[in-house]
């Protein structure tokens, strides 16, 4: 069970909390906050891959042992995009809060059937 | 304010070299510039620096000994007081300082600062006498505010 | 050490979905993203560590302001929520786990090839120059990426500034939620405002010393503004110009790294490679500051239609 | 010198531990926030202190007491904001009306 397999399958688990959390939240914003427990997860995963105990950051040319900078420098991007989707599931559920005034899913069914 | 940027610009780049000192000071400088434009700081009265360092050494002390004292009120149970205490200070930095130290100093958080009075919670022991209300100002800024008087110009 | 902060990282997560209350959400959220980013760290990325700590406080603040909001909206009508069966709390929860355990099982047993990381790290500091491998790589040899990033970073503030309607004059003079300034606040702000924007050059200027960068700088710069609306309020913020402002840097950006990266300009130019990077990287840094600024400033200003 | 850096640390989260004791024993919001604010100050200044006696005289301990400085000034306005808000709306201690205003349980 070397760390990389840990960390990789403690990332898979807390995927998989967010989805389940993601399906069974009834507060639009426990949805939101389980879509970015969902990104750190992946994220975590992508550092995880090919990691060995004791490994430094690749900062500078002549370390030996460096962690990949390769998957590091993907998810950099992904954090700054998450976070923005995360601003634009907001500002969408304000606005959807002025017309129902709930931030309940049910609420939300409803009005749209009508 | 500029001398203590440049500094912190010397410690970040890890390299105290002229060329770090001359960028950093050049930085620190447009950095000041830049936030006086935007956020304009109403003037405030010229201040002794060192006077505040015999002061910032001080108010280590204090928080010790106030760490060890709010472990006993855990330990023992405490009775919280909003006090008004009043204070002389004109100075607006060393207003701040001196809120800010109360809040330090455990035992007493501040909640308002106005002219010349702050309200401060107030942690003390199970039951709280009057007169201990009174001097209440004493023990909770007594020191700190004859410091920071000297450290008027 | 790394699985102690795992178990703390799941032990988080789990807290957050079973968590019912709003305000308590966020703040888990909060520890959350701070415990990742712990963890980050511990996998040896400085970089993804300190860009997940600057952008976790961000979307805190944004979950608050957003709380805040739609909070005033929300009558409490709290009518009676219908008793969940026990059973409908079972039936998700198997579904997850069986997905889980499938996808535990696809995990790949041996370690992924590194001839590539090899290959980077041995040629990056030749090439692109700068000792930070990270920033080396999203600056150049992955600059495509980098490009379609900044243009979904513009498209996504388009997108909330289309969606939050609010009207110019009706946000005139409101000061943040009622509490009002105590000048200890604004005195102890504009103290330490100045050593905020010195933090975010010393991040973009040398992002490729060390770790740091163009990302990390710019939303310290947008913290710069936060700390502003925190005494002033929403008064005098004027949005438009630096709407314009962010979609000029996003071409210089393009042109720069087309001229810089494709047409090969490191062959026949005379300045040292680490310009291109500090440019690079600086220019990326204003980019994402004016975005982030627009979203918070729009966030604050979300008035009711 | 690192070992005398071991012990202060050990001593800052000891203090830290009083804190989150402190947070726990008491219900009420106001000693909490005092108890709290106090001892993570403490606590945390300490580790640091104990980190740069670690490190000995060198740009890390100094980047670290940098740290330091900045928690000594965020920290206290941080939890002063804290407690002006509750007080400025109306969140009532249990001194003065006995128990936690009811509207006051909506928001918690």
């Amino acid at each position: 069970m070397a760390i990389a397999q840990i960390v990789e399958i403690s990332s898979i688990i807390v995927f998989f909390i967010g989805f389940y959390g993601l399906i069974t939240s009834r507060n639009i914003i426990k949805s939101i906050a389980s879509i970015t427990i969902m990104e750190m997860a992946v994220i975590v995963f992508f550092l995880g891959l090919g990691f060995l105990d004791g490994m430094n950051p690749p900062i500078g040319a002549a370390v030996e042992n460096a962690a990949d900078p390769l998957p590091q420098a993907l998810v950099l991007t992904a954090i700054i995009i998450g976070v923005t989707v995360t601003a634009v599931n907001l500002t969408m559920l304000i606005s959807l809060t002025r017309q129902i005034k709930s931030t309940d899913w049910d609420n939300v069914k409803n009005t749209s059937s009508e | 304010m500029i001398i203590l940027l440049t500094g912190v610009w010397i410690v970040l780049r890890e390299s105290l070299t002229v060329a770090t000192a001359v960028v950093g000071l050049v930085l620190s400088v447009c950095c000041v510039l830049l936030s006086r434009r935007l956020i304009p700081l109403a003037k405030t009265e010229p201040v002794k620096p060192l006077r505040l360092l015999v002061y910032l050494f001080y108010l280590l002390m204090q928080i010790y000994i106030g760490g060890l004292t709010s472990i006993a009120i855990v330990l023992l149970g405490s009775h919280v007081e909003i006090v008004e205490i009043k204070t002389q200070l004109r100075n607006r930095l060393l207003r701040a300082i001196l809120v800010n130290s109360i809040t330090l100093v455990p035992g007493s958080v501040t909640l308002d600062l106005t002219e010349d009075t702050i309200t401060v919670l107030w942690l003390t022991r199970k039951t709280a006498s009057s007169e201990e209300l009174e001097n209440a100002d004493e023990l909770l800024k007594g020191k700190l505010e004859r410091m920071l008087m000297k450290a008027q110009k | 050490m790394i699985p102690v902060f795992l178990l703390l990282w799941i032990g988080s997560a789990v807290l957050l979905v079973r968590e019912k209350r709003a305000v308590r959400l966020i703040i888990i959220l909060g520890v959350y993203s701070l415990i990742s980013a712990v963890c980050f760290f511990l996998l040896a990325a400085p970089d993804i560590a300190m860009a997940e700590v600057v952008v976790s406080a961000f979307s805190t603040i944004l979950f608050i302001v957003c709380f805040e909001k739609y909070y005033s909206n929300v009558a409490p009508d709290r009518k009676p929520r219908r008793k969940a069966r026990a059973g409908s709390r079972l039936i998700p929860l198997a579904f997850t786990v069986i997905l889980a355990a499938a996808v535990i099982l696809l995990i790949p047993e041996q370690a992924p090839p590194t001839y590539l990381k090899d290959l980077y790290m041995s040629r990056f500091s030749g090439e692109i120059g700068g000792e930070n491998a990270v920033t080396a790589i999203y600056l150049g040899y992955r600059m495509y990426d980098t490009l379609f990033e900044a243009l979904m970073l513009l498209v996504s503030i388009v997108a909330v500034v289309h969606l939050s309607h609010h009207d110019d004059e009706a946000v005139s003079v409101e000061t943040p939620s009622g509490v009002s300034d105590s000048n200890i606040v604004g005195v102890t702000i504009r103290v330490l405002c100045p050593v905020l924007l010195l933090l975010s050059v010393y991040l973009v200027a040398n992002g490729h010393i060390s770790p740091g960068g163009g990302f990390h700088g710019g939303v310290v710069a947008a913290a710069f503004f936060v700390c502003r609306y925190m005494i002033y309020g929403i008064t005098d913020m004027r949005i438009n110009n630096v709407l314009v402002m962010e979609k000029i840097v996003y071409l210089v950006i393009v042109v720069f790294s087309v001229y810089f990266i494709i047409l090969g300009a490191h062959s026949y130019l005379p300045i040292p490679k680490g310009i291109f990077l500090t440019v690079m990287n600086l220019l990326l840094g204003i980019k994402v500051a004016c975005g982030f600024f627009i979203v918070f400033y729009r966030f604050i200003a979300f008035e009711r239609r | 010198m690192t070992i005398a850096g071991e012990i202060i640390i050990a001593a800052g989260v000891i203090f830290i531990l009083f804190g989150v004791a402190g947070l726990v024993r008491f219900k009420n919001f106001y000693a909490r926030i005092l108890v709290t604010a106090k001892i993570d100050t403490v606590g945390m200044m300490t580790i640091i202190i104990g980190m740069a006696v670690k490190h000995g005289l060198s740009f890390f301990s100094l980047k670290v007491l940098l740290l330091m400085a900045a928690l000594l000034i965020v920290n206290p306005l941080a939890s002063h904001m804290i407690a002006r808000a509750a007080w400025s709306s109306g969140y009532k201690t249990d001194a003065q009306t006995g128990k936690v205003k009811d509207e006051n349980k909506d928001y918690l």
